[in-house]
């Protein structure tokens, strides 16, 4: 692994041809590339199939399966704040079967890797819906919503209390040999904790984060903006909290870390390598430019190139502490 | 559905607070129809972060143009509205389902209120096109909020004010109210929810069929994020953005 | 308490003159109104009296004051993000003796209200600053800064475990009759349960939130944009955070509670209010507008005249949930 | 000190990337000195978040006009870049503390480095007013980047680029190394800080004084933040916006 300053390279010197090597292994699953599109953005991938290349994507993680469909929280559902946005969507989606049976096919014919976000109000949930889609095939991973904190009685506990990451995490690792990915709150004192909590128990890699709990209040109507009166906070204004998470996480476990949260810009997604992600996910950008998540990768293969650097697992170990 | 980088090509002052823009909509980008929109970037950064949804309210395909009307209401459209020819504009559309044609033997009537004016007016001007007579109903608080300029020619059209400062006093719903209960109308509309839901109450009563253009917060746009739910009366939800924003107004809660 | 929504009064119908009360309680103190200046944005006063009339404000929350004096934390201290900036400032502060030689002076001259931060690496440290600004005399209320994340050995384990709280709360009752105001952190899993803990300790009031563990990296030259790595996110990017975290306290404890994070308008201060806070705070938004503060306070009393609200404390009542 | 809505009264480029901004300094607002700077609001609105700090380049109490040269670094620099003249300017100073100046007896030696210009060229003019002679050394990367027409006239200019591509190859720095040892320089500085720490070399083992504007990132801009520590070679620190930006180059810690 080289590291050269391109803009210090004598002005004139032609680049030697230099391929980086984009891949990520994440327990037995290598994706393409290190760009996802997160859980909850970007519906089953179809809905954005005429905007931009979906088989260009490292991975999409879908909107969140729940055992029973979910017709999800009252209306209104999304608040815009600032340099960032509310939303409590209350895991609406169509179920376990509707999923195999509408969405699944689709996802199969697809090149890019389908890591299937899976939520549950209890644990025989979790593993009901791993243990269907694995007997269904055709998914590469699972990530655990164990952090959503849109459901009350749902992701927010076991997602706050090391304990029951540990206990949800190792349910389903028994359930599936695929890479289990855990997804951690930022609504906790030490997300470290959480964070080994999973490692412990089987899971092949963290990502961080999911949304803050925010509100806004409308003064005109005097209403909280959205009907469940607090929702979770995403895009660029939590950026910075999903660094330092990320940062923090990378140092007390050993296997991957995913990083999100704010993400729009082939840098800010840098920023995240370099803190310590070993991938990472475009969520809310994605509403201001559908192509966000490409323009992200070509941004860090561009980075790489530049700066010679060989694999995207290197970026973390050019941090300068 | 394309998202595109094309430019403003006029603006131009319709009423109080209201304007008209049209933008350059190339043919590669596809015809919308009435009751679709787009949704369009207000400036490159995070602030405002969201794409903001806007009904078409005209398309020409011979000079790949089409029209909006806006309300000027927060941070992006009060940026809309000082934006000059020639400015870059961020499109994403024609997104969601518009307007179906109404069923033959019906008569239809199209009513607009407030800034639902838009989607009216080109629904009016399709089914001008095709032949098909209809009536056009406009409800304002007052006359300076009415776009007299961008009323339909010909027949049928009426104007209600609720200070009666232009047309009939009263609102766009009475005027619906005072049509035959026999006649078999089909309701096209698109206004507050007062109003979409006093027409609820009447096409309920009559057994009118009734296209409603409904208004909610988008984050996608697209189908993807589920946030731009309207409830219905049978329970869940439909997404404003990709099961409408024309849903069968009979079905919509609109309390 | 009445209730008039202006924009549907009858057109040219002048409204009868109304004087809302704006003063607030907070314990054995009596604010003459709801806006202070937050802790660490506003120096002791001086710094910004050229810039506003400062008697204006409800009250001056000082910067931290600790016994031994501080040089505070390498440079870089400063990042900014979207929407928001990072500081770890690490309380630099001229100690104890000198603030009380050198700031008490002029604060004691103030019409202002001034609400002493206290900050420290132990408990006793906490009682010492106390008890030695009670002897000198001449402030009308203390802050404990139990939840600054920017000093390894100090707030930040006070401000997030609950018995901590408790102690030092407890402990710094004993030294003072005046108000007590707990500060507290928003890096917890809960919030109510410090704030609980701070209100049977005897606080007379929290004030929430401090700042958000955050960090930044520069792209360009791969070091964290901030000497300590991570630092505390301030500004309107975390304000639904801080909207959030009193909604939830102010309906988990009787005290007042104190509402900043994100304040720079009268509209935003209304969402504190209307949210359930009882005064707020405006920290980062100063350095943009020097005038902010009082430009919040203006709103806000042109708010309750146009909808003829008599107190500030009814404000909270007029939420729609 | 005051926070002041003014104007832009002209922009011009001045080199690859710097532009001068003119723009009206009320009488009422205090006259500025060479080394004291202003902060500036972007934009209103969260982003850009804080005010940016830029140097006084010059002030004409007679015409209540005052010039900042700027660089483009970033956004708040860009969108400065893209003002036109009326612009309305959010300004907030004369902040710190400026240049005190050269004791008699000793021959100031006035050095900038890149955008460290403005600051020197408003030094160079008070000491010219003042009639007191003096040395003007102007380091860059290269031609492009030297604003010619902002230099000095007059004896004692001197102009150093990396490449050579104007005036004489080498560093500010070597310009200065290379006065006479035993000249009793006053060395006054503001530039990059390799540029600051070599001056500091220089000025230590020669025993001249040495006064150095510095650049810190600022929150507040008065004092009250803490934000902009410069570190002191015998610990602690001082703030580059209360204490400084003209600090005793001696006792700051550069690298
Ligand atoms: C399918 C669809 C079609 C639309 N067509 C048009 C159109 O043709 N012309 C037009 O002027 N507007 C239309 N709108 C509304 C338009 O999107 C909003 O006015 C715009 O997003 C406001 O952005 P802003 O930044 O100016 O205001 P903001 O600062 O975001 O909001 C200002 C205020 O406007 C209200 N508001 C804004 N957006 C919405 C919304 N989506 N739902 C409910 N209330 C809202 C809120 O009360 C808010 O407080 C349409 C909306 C949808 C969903
Ligand atoms: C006392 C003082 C006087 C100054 N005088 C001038 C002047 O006369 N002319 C001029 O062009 N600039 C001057 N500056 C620097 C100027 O403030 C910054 O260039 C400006 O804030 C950049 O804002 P931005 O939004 O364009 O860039 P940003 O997007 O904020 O930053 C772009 C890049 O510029 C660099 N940078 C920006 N600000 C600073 C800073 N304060 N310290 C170190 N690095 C920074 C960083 O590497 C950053 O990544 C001065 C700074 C100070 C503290
Ligand atoms: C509208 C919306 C819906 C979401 N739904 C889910 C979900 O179903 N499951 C999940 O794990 N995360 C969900 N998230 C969280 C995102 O995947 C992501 O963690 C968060 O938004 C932060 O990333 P961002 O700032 O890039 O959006 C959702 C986020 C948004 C904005
Ligand atoms: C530069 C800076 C210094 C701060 N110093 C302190 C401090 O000494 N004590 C404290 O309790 N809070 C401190 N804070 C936190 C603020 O008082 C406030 O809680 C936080 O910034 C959120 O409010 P805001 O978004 O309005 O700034 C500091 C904040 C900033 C930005
Ligand atoms: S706005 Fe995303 S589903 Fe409608
Ligand atoms: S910028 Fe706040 S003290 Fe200098």
């Amino acid at each position: 692994m080289g590291l050269n300053d391109a803009t210090r390279a004598p002005v004139g010197a032609a680049p030697e041809p230099f391929a980086p090597d984009l891949s990520v292994r994440i327990g037995p699953l290598t994706l393409a590339n290190p760009v996802g599109v997160a859980s909850g953005t970007f519906g089953y991938g179809e809905e954005y199939a005429a905007l931009l290349d979906l088989d260009a994507l490292g991975a999409v993680y879908t909107k969140a399966v729940t055992v029973e469909p979910r017709a999800g929280n009252p209306a209104p559902r999304l608040a815009e704040t600032p340099c960032g946005m509310l939303n409590s969507i209350g895991l609406a989606n169509p179920g376990l079967v509707a999923f195999i049976r509408d969405k699944l096919p689709a996802l199969r014919a697809r090149r890019f890797r389908t890591v299937v976000n899976v939520a549950g109000a209890a644990l025989d949930d979790y593993v009901r819906v791993v243990e269907e889609i694995e007997a269904a095939g055709g998914v590469d991973a699972y990530e655990l919503n164990v952090s959503c904190p849109n459901v009350k009685s749902g992701g927010m506990a076991f997602g706050t209390d090391p304990a029951l990451v540990a206990l949800v995490t190792e349910a389903v690792r028994r359930a599936t040999k695929r890479a289990l990915v855990v997804k951690l709150s930022p609504n906790v004192t030490d997300i470290r904790e959480t964070a080994r909590a999973a490692e412990a128990s089987g899971a092949d890699a963290v990502s961080a984060i999911n949304t803050l709990v925010g509100m806004a209040v409308d003064v005109k109507t005097r209403r909280p903006r959205l009907a469940m009166k607090t929702g979770g906070l995403s895009g660029p204004a939590l950026r910075p909290v999903g660094v330092a998470a990320v940062y923090r996480i990378s140092r007390a476990v050993k296997i991957p870390v995913i990083g999100l949260g704010g993400i729009a810009t082939a840098d800010d997604a840098l920023e995240y390598l370099l803190a310590g992600a070993d991938a990472v996910q475009v969520g809310t950008a994605t509403f201001a430019d559908p192509g966000a998540a490409l323009r992200v990768l070509e941004g860090i293969e561009a980075w790489m190139r530049q700066n010679r650097v060989a694999r995207v697992a290197d970026i973390k170990g050019l941090l300068i502490e | 559905m394309v998202r595109i980088d094309t430019e403003l090509l006029s603006k131009r002052r319709v009423a109080e607070g209201y304007f008209e823009l049209r933008l350059r909509w190339p043919s590669g980008a596809g015809a919308p129809a009435a009751g679709q929109f787009l949704t369009l970037r207000a400036r490159g950064g995070g602030d405002p972060l969201l794409r903001r949804p806007f009904a078409f309210a005209s398309h020409d395909a011979a000079e790949d143009e089409a029209t909006l009307v806006i309300q000027e209401r927060g941070s992006a459209t009060r940026a809309l509205a000082t934006l000059e020819p020639g400015a870059k504009l961020d499109l994403l559309g024609p997104l969601g389902r518009g307007f179906a044609f109404p069923e033959r033997g019906t008569e239809p009537v199209l009513v607009a209120g407030g800034i639902g004016v838009g989607p009216v007016l080109f629904l009016r001007a399709s089914l001008d096109a095709a032949g098909v007579a209809s009536r056009f109903i406009l409800g304002a608080r007052t006359a300076a909020l009415v776009p007299e300029s961008l009323l339909p020619r010909g027949a049928g059209v009426e104007v209600r004010t609720d200070d009666g400062s232009l047309g009939t006093r009263g609102t766009a719903a009475d005027a619906v109210a005072a049509l035959p209960r026999d006649a078999r109308v089909a309701l096209f509309a698109c206004g507050p929810k007062p109003m979409m839901a006093a027409l609820d109450r009447i096409a309920a009563e009559r057994g009118w069929p009734y296209q409603a253009a409904v208004e909610e917060w988008m984050a996608c746009g697209v189908g993807a994020c589920m946030g731009c739910a309207v409830p219905l009366k049978g329970g869940g939800y439909s997404r404003a953005c990709a099961d409408g924003p024309v849903l069968d107004g009979r079905l919509v809660k609109w309390d």
